[in-house]
């Protein structure tokens, strides 16, 4: 479904991805944890072209892609079969909950006024949002704005969504409505690579999980492997800190 | 004066002054109509830093923020004419130049100032919209320029309104320097009207509460506007 | 200050007063290089001064703006600024008995416009003006004249002095033509190191009226205005004002006096 | 470009420099008194707004409201004739007063107004949070505000009171209208010497002369803020 | 040690605090949980004199006030006998940070330069910030940041510290070390009051959690009460969102 191979990325004289390669089969949930500062950020924005990469070969399907030397027609193909959900929502701030999902649809891809506003709607549904359609994202929860941002991506009915950490920016009280989202639309179906620091949802929804560090994969594997016995010993410095002291006992 | 202000000619002279209001209003408009679109495209190649564009509006801004309007205005309405007829002489063009009405000169002055002006406002309107809607937009499939269009210059129009409004205020203000071109605004009006009986503090009374009446509509109107426009920063809670 | 004698300036009859006189109006008045008051107008009530020990004099330079506003004030008793009479005048300023001065009020015209020789032809010829500042008593002039003559005005537009460079917009082609005092003209085009000595081919000077000049009293300054006459009067006996004129105009417009009717 | 040659001679311009610069001082002397009485007045006004005080909240607004729509020329003259006449009723004769005094009248108010809002806004860009702090560490109010709150807001205000000077600066060049012989009255009689002709090589000099000015203060008031922005420099991503 | 009696607070007609008691022991860590609105952090607000209550009495040791109608005199002794920790940090941005320690001690308590400096590089090193007594708050992490806060208020070694989220405002990787230092001056014995949604801190450090809703305290104990067996409804709820899902099996 979607396969990357050795992405380098610097900005200046930082080489922040130094080969990153991954692979996703259709329908898998990715979830990829990693330090602050370890490159998972920008690795999900070279995928969606929002960073230009140095190098690197991206294949969607079937459209084959140099990440560095895409042309505009082929990297608006590739924005046309991904989504992305950020970290601090990005809302547009001058439409409604609903204007924001249909946005893509109407102005991007041209599709019919009603018939965005239909699908529009069903997003807003899938994520609980029934009833804020004419809410503008400031009057909107942090949690409601980011399932706001899930139906948005949700809407488009990409081929993949990537999620950078969309929980992070969120009171620990509303994490779990969007999380709850998120479970939802993976079990849909729906291909998935997502940046997160939630253990609980990498656990109980990941296919894979890819442990990152220094602009580098270090380790991968299924959310046991990882958890319970990671092979190399950066994963488990990190998962030491990140996890609750007795996290162990109940996973 | 010691003998007291003319009532008489305070109040006549009002409507003298008030008769300059549309010639005002029309270099105001005819400025901000040449300003805001300039100024906006100009401040676009500033924050992406276009090579020379980027350096000239630099320069045009720092000129024209360092100098004082009224020599700008003496520098274009001696200068502009001979430019233009060096210019039509050198290639025979059978134009005359100095049919030109003064006011044409009030446009060229007015525009030059109010673009310099709007280029750093917009600017810095540009600047607070976040890098992130640019981008969201673009995730959605948007181009660059259905993404500027659609989100960022209507968020970046909220944000400049007030300055809008200032620099707007500040050119109907500049305006009453217009008499040093003979443009026959509000000042020069009341002035030659005081001339005849040498009212000259009346005259420059009503000047005065012309420029606050005028003034305080449009500061009502632009704050009209910003609200409507702004609609959807109003939090409900 | 007044002229040498009187330094013993302590003396209690001896008022002091202020002389405001235009600071940019060469050769009529102008502070010169040295932040000296000079010009006819100002070398004349210097003369004045000198015969009026009962009087101090302290010339004070200002735009011609200040200089009207001021006089009528009483910020200065007395304005000199190539003032002509007028009946607005009159109702804020004491006139005096004797005028100050003669000044030539002409065109500025092309070369090939020469033929043009009063308000009337020009405003046939339907030519543009050059602003004049609305409280220049030359623009009360020419109102006057379109006043008088509703069928055939000349176009008439307030400006700003300190912008509008007569000769060299006319010469340009700017506007038909500006109303201009024989002073000044001479002294850009005529003479040899003028500015514009270059155009002296290429514009005529064409006079229209000699003008008397007065300088503007202060209401309360009656007493005053009839010093002042007494003095100016012996001055003209002496040809003192003819020197003057020779030396700043170029002319001794005292010659035409005769024909002078305003 | 036969015409240009006729009018236009640059040498005008350099040999005006050595004219016009000495007037300067004037300029720098006006200006410098109303930024000194503006500040003074402006920072009374800022008072008023933040204050409790309802009334005196709406007098400093109106007032900064009338100034922001008067045309800086039109304030002049009403300052100029309309201050005199007034005091003329009260039987004060201000009539001797100097024109520049006029002048640093009409620019103190003006910048007053603009310093107003100057330091309104930078007292409130700076968060609550610093406040509240500093008394919860047992400062009392006022050692809250000269210690923390002050400093803090003198480096927002910096920028804002470096383009008010600007500002102030550049409308000080009307004051020739009512013959002050500043640097631009002493063009105006450089212009009048020269029978009103070579105006724009002289126009252009001025313009040089304030350009070169604002370019400087804007340097100058860069350094500034940088000098007392410390603490303020974020450090680079982590 | 610290006592309040019946606060009352309203902002316009909102009744924030409806008669909110509390009492803590010296040398106890009092946990105080609850909903987001419930009120938590105008009372510590109030406490601190940062907010006027509208009636209720306090009494420090010997030393009783009102809290509506405190001298000047009153709430600077009260201040100086507290300490509070924002959740925004809220250091004083143009001071290093040991200025930012030693500010109170130098100004507002006139202890001499010198010792205050002592003082201040101690509670510096207690933080583990040895390394950074020059830094400006821009320089340093958010965890930094409160450690910073944390040393301020301990340096004027105050008879209770007030903590109003301190570690809510960071980045999940930051909250251990803040966390860390918080026991560590627990354990020494100072008296906190501590606003939290940190469960494991609750737990381990706190000898009585209280819970607030709605502006009154619903529920009060020690942890393994409240946590493991919470009698009102309106506690189970709000724990049952906040806690991880399988928390239970842990504690
Ligand atoms: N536009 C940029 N210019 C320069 N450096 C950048 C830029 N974007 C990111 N970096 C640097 O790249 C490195 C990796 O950043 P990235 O955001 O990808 O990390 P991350 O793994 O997402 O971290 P976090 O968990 O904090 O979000 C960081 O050191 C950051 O400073
Ligand atoms: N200065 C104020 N003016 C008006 N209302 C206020 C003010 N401060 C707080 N409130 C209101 O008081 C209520 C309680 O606020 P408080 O901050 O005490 O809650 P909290 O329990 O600390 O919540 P959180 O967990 O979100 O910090 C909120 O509804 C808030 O809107
Ligand atoms: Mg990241
Ligand atoms: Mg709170």
């Amino acid at each position: 479904m979607l396969e990357i191979k050795d992405i380098h990325k610097s900005f200046g004289k930082n080489e922040i991805l130094k080969g990153v390669d991954l692979t996703i089969d259709k329908g898998d949930v990715v979830v990829i944890l990693g330090p602050s500062g370890s490159g998972k950020t920008t690795l999900l924005r070279c995928i969606n072209f929002l960073e230009k990469a140095d190098s690197g070969k991206a294949a969607f399907g079937e459209l084959q892609v140099d990440l560095h030397s895409a042309s505009k027609k082929d990297i608006h193909a590739i924005r046309q079969k991904t989504a992305f959900v950020f970290q601090s929502y990005n809302l547009f701030n001058n439409k409604t909950a609903l204007e924001n999902v249909t946005e893509g649809l109407i102005t991007g891809r041209k599709v019919p006024k009603t018939e965005a506003n239909e699908i529009g709607k069903k997003a807003l549904d899938k994520v609980g949002l029934s009833d804020k359609y004419d809410s503008y994202p400031s009057q909107l929860s942090g949690g409601q704005q980011q399932r706001v941002g899930i139906a948005r991506a949700v809407a488009l009915n990409p081929d993949i969504i990537l999620f950078d950490e969309p929980t992070s920016a969120l009171d620990p009280e509303l994490v779990g409505e969007v999380l709850t989202v998120m479970k939802n639309i993976a079990n849909e179906g729906t291909t998935m690579l997502v940046v997160t620091h939630e253990m609980s949802f990498a656990k109980d929804v990941a296919k894979r999980v890819i442990f990152m560090d220094g602009g580098v994969v270090v380790e991968e594997g299924t959310p046991h492997e990882i958890f319970v016995s990671p092979k190399e010993e950066r994963t488990k410095k990190f998962l030491k800190r990140v996890l609750p002291e007795d996290y162990t006992f109940y996973i | 004066m010691s003998d007291g202000l003319n009532y008489k000619f305070l109040v006549d002279t009002f409507f003298v002054a008030l008769s300059g209001v549309p010639i005002t209003l029309f270099v105001t408009a005819v400025a901000l109509l040449v300003a805001l679109p300039l100024g906006f495209l100009l401040a676009l190649t500033r924050i992406n830093q276009i090579p020379i564009l980027n350096t000239f509006s630099q320069v045009y801004v720092s000129f024209v923020r360092g100098t004082p309007i009224i020599i700008q205005i003496f520098i274009v309405y001696a200068s502009v004419p001979l430019i233009l007829t060096a210019i039509t002489e050198k290639y025979n063009w059978n134009i005359k130049i100095y049919d030109i009405n003064p006011i044409w000169y009030a446009f060229i002055v007015f525009s030059f100032s109010t673009t310099a002006i709007l280029i750093e406002v917009f600017r810095s309107a540009l600047s607070t919209v976040s890098k992130g809607q640019l981008e969201a937009a673009q995730a959605v499939g948007l181009t660059n320029f259905q993404a500027y269009r659609r989100i960022v210059i209507p968020q970046a129009l909220v944000v400049a309104l007030p300055n809008i409004c200032t620099a707007t205020v500040n050119l109907i203000k500049a305006t009453s320097l217009g008499y040093a071109m003979s443009l026959q605004e509000i000042t020069l009006k009341a002035k030659v009207a005081a001339n005849v009986g040498y009212n000259y503090v009346e005259a420059y009374l009503d000047i005065f509460l012309v420029y606050i009446i005028l003034c305080s509509l449009v500061e009502y109107g632009f704050k009209l506007y910003e609200k409507r426009l702004r609609k959807y920063q109003y939090v409900s809670s | 200050s007044s002229g040498g004698a009187s330094t013993s300036s302590e003396d209690e009859d001896v008022r002091k007063v202020k002389v405001a006189y235009d600071q940019a109006s060469k050769p009529i008045s102008w502070l010169d290089d040295k932040g000296n008051a000079t010009g006819y107008d100002v070398e004349v009530m210097k003369l004045v001064d000198e015969l009026l020990p009962e009087y101090e004099f302290e010339y004070v330079g200002t735009t011609s703006d200040d200089l009207l506003i001021g006089v009528e004030q009483g910020k200065y008793q007395v304005g000199v600024k190539n003032a002509f009479w007028t009946e607005e005048r009159t109702a804020k300023f004491i006139f005096p008995q004797e005028f100050l001065g003669l000044s030539s009020a002409g065109l500025v015209l092309k070369k090939e416009n020469e033929h043009i020789k009063t308000l009337a032809d020009f405003a046939s010829a339907g030519f543009s003006l050059a602003p004049i500042a609305a409280n220049n008593a030359q623009y009360t002039i020419i109102a006057e004249y379109n006043d008088a003559n509703p069928d055939n005005p000349v176009k008439l537009e307030a400006g700003d002095a300190f912008t509008v460079d007569v000769v060299q917009w006319v010469n340009e082609g700017r506007v038909g033509g500006g109303v201009i005092i024989e002073g000044p003209f001479q002294k850009q085009v005529l003479e040899e190191d003028g500015p514009y000595y270059n155009l002296k081919d290429e514009v005529v000077y064409n006079e229209f009226a000699v003008i008397k000049t007065w300088p503007l009293f202060n209401k309360k300054e009656q007493e005053f205005a009839d010093a002042y006459d007494k003095a100016i009067k012996q001055l003209k006996e002496d040809k003192k004002t003819n020197e003057l004129s020779t030396e700043y105009y170029g002319r001794d417009l005292f010659e035409v006096l005769d024909n002078v009717n305003r | 470009m036969s015409n240009m040659e006729k009018y236009f001679d640059a040498s005008y311009i350099w040999s005006s420099f050595p004219a016009l610069l000495p007037f300067l001082k004037i300029t720098f002397l006006v200006a410098g008194l109303s930024i000194i009485f503006g500040t003074f007045f402006g920072l009374i006004l800022a008072s008023m707004k933040l204050g409790k005080n309802k009334v005196a909240r709406k007098v400093a607004n109106f007032y900064t409201t009338i100034l922001r729509c008067t045309p800086s020329i039109v304030l002049l003259f009403l300052v100029y004739y309309g201050v005199p006449s007034i005091a003329d009723n009260f039987g004060i004769y201000l009539h001797d007063i100097d024109t520049a005094v006029f002048v640093v009248i009409t620019f103190t108010l003006q910048f007053a107004a603009i310093m107003s809002e100057v330091i309104r806004s930078a007292y409130e860009s700076i968060e609550k949070g610093q406040f509240e702090a500093a008394v919860s560490v047992g400062l009392s109010p006022f050692q809250a505000y000269r210690r923390i709150i002050f400093p803090q807001a003198l480096v927002v205000a910096l920028p804002n009171f470096g383009n008010g000077m600007i500002a102030l600066l550049q409308e000080g060049s009307l004051a020739y209208t009512i013959g002050l012989i500043d640097v631009v009255g002493k063009a105006n009689l450089i212009i009048a010497a020269n029978y009103n002709t070579h105006a724009l090589e002289i126009f252009i000099a001025l313009a040089i002369i304030y350009w070169i000015l604002s370019i400087l203060i804007e340097k100058g008031f860069g350094k500034l803020e940088k000098m007392f922005s410390k603490g303020k420099q974020t450090i680079k991503a982590t």
